[in-house]
């Protein structure tokens, strides 16, 4: 019969449009077949799903039916769904990850003292960026939380440990910022 | 063609009116003029009762150009007319509004025919959190950071010292502000008054003020002072 | 490649996951392939499923790709599923359409003077369904809005682009009538 020819296809696109996992016996009861024919099709489906390695595949559980994704494919999806993102940190990030990477565990209070401004903004941007993390907190009054620097901030600068973090170019001196900066 | 019962609501406008006149007429969208659809129409608006009021004024305005029309085909024209004669503009613009009518029923086709394939809503996907790439990171580029700052805040250390070598200011101390530093220094133990200058730089205006300060402090009772001899130090302390 | 023999499977399971309409481009930016690649694996999933007459059809429009379920099973689907229907436009609308997508770029008193009556609504209610979108404004007085059709009008009327639009009925004098009109 023709409409058995086609069943195949008929229950693929009923399947695609529900989402849902589907009640066999709803199919049944809809296209007016038997439970056997329905099982028939879905085992046609199967097959042409694994034969090509299709994107997608027939998930079947008790006597429910429903199309899904091959998991082998989930790396794609996530990248089309989740691209990477690319962007370089802001000036005053860098900063504080400088100020963490060399101090750590350090406090958010400590950041700030160093840097003179608010970095709560910058600590939260490398938290999300995961550069940084909580390793504890200080035992003083509030309990600050400490940060340090994650292992995938190293792969960020190549290195393998923070014992391989340049050790710090020459600062001028303070006599000579006095000089300079009495001008204005 | 006899009383008309027509619901302009059902029509798109005076254009669409007029083409529907000329559908039932059978005639030519040329022949409008000549033939007895400037009545049918103005017949139609004359039947209806209630009126939106934006569309009243298109439905009237084409009345008018009709009628305006029609009484000068009354009179002897000569041939042809020029491009821009009203009747020239309308049919062309009649001819124009039938052939948009005619795609548009056509896109209905398209539409009615693609609304029969179903779409499926977007899948509900677990995602991995957030990836970054960063550009332009370079351990140079960290390290020059750290230097800036510690550079920047050297130079604020070396700011705030200031005030004592810039003498040019006026009123640098002040008596209600150096008695604010003694109380302070004197939260835990006693001072001694040269512990209370400025480091090294002390002017004589800084020292003549904090003397006031003390005097101030003890005239009101808050502090007592002490001096083993002559041009020694001074060691104030806290009354209790 | 084993990566390109695989491409029209990943294709699939992104376009499946996916649902809505997904951009080419940004097809070629997140799996870093070129639009030719796309576009090839896009033709392989076309016939795929044009050879199996399966459920499942690709849609292409303009630049977008999007799976959806093949027409001729429609009346199964709607009987075991009732899935939203897609709203057909109104008569004003379509016909404001229409006008948009014969004339594009146009501007709202453009269509006014074809249609002979106000158009706001029914300008506003195609921007509402994403079917028109702004694409300029004309360089005259007052610097008119341009209208134009989007990639969701194609989707609309089932059509790859705009070139398969049924033909105008010819009018000889149709050109001139937007200079010509200028009774307002």
């Amino acid at each position: 019969m023709e409409e058995k020819k086609k069943l195949v296809n008929i229950l693929e696109a009923i399947l695609f449009v529900a989402g849902d996992p589907v009640n066999i016996e709803d199919l049944t009861q809809n296209l007016n077949l038997t439970e056997l024919e329905i099982l028939h099709a879905a085992d046609q489906l199967e097959s042409r799903y694994e034969s090509q390695n299709s994107g997608i595949v027939l998930k079947r559980f008790g006597n429910h039916l429903q199309l899904g994704t091959r998991s082998d494919y989930a790396v794609y999806i996530e990248d089309m769904l989740q691209p990477v993102q690319r962007q370089s940190l802001s000036r005053s990030a860098l900063e504080t990850l400088a100020i963490i990477a060399y101090r750590q565990p350090t406090t958010r209070l400590d950041i700030e003292k160093i840097r003179g401004v608010k970095s709560n903004y910058s600590v939260q941007s490398l938290l999300a960026k995961n550069l940084i993390e909580e390793v504890g907190r200080r035992d003083t009054i509030g309990r600050p939380i400490l940060y340090g620097t994650t292992d995938q901030f190293l792969s960020h600068f190549g290195i393998t440990s923070l014992s391989e973090l340049p050790d710090l170019p020459d600062i001028p001196s303070m006599d000579k910022q006095i000089e300079t900066t009495s001008e204005d | 063609m006899s009383t008309l019962t027509l619901h302009l609501d059902q029509f798109e406008g005076p254009l669409d009116l007029l083409l529907f006149l000329v559908g039932k007429a059978k005639i030519d969208i040329k022949d409008i003029f000549i033939s007895d659809i400037t009545e049918q129409y103005i017949a139609a608006i004359n039947a209806q009762n209630a009126w939106d009021m934006d569309d009243a004024s298109d439905f009237i305005r084409m009345a008018s150009t009709l009628l305006q029309i029609k009484s000068r085909a009354l009179l002897p024209r000569q041939e042809p007319l020029p491009e821009n004669d009203p009747e020239m503009i309308l049919i062309r613009q009649l001819e124009e509004y039938a052939a948009l009518k005619e795609v548009a029923q056509e896109m209905k086709g398209f539409e009615t025919a693609a609304a029969k394939i179903h779409e499926k809503l977007p899948e509900e996907y677990p995602l991995p959190p957030l990836t970054f790439e960063l550009t332009g990171l370079s351990l140079e580029g960290l390290t020059e950071a750290f230097a800036n700052v510690l550079a920047r805040l050297a130079e604020r250390n070396a700011f705030d010292a200031l005030p004592t070598t810039r003498r040019i200011v006026r009123e640098e101390f002040t008596v209600p502000q150096l008695m604010g530093r003694i109380m302070k220094e004197l939260r835990h133990h006693s001072v001694s008054f040269v512990s209370l200058l400025s480091e090294e730089m002390a002017t004589r205006e800084e020292v003549v003020t904090l003397f006031l300060a003390v005097l101030e402090l003890l005239r009101t009772g808050k502090i007592l002072c002490k001096q083993n001899k002559t041009y020694d130090d001074i060691i104030i302390r806290k009354t209790t």
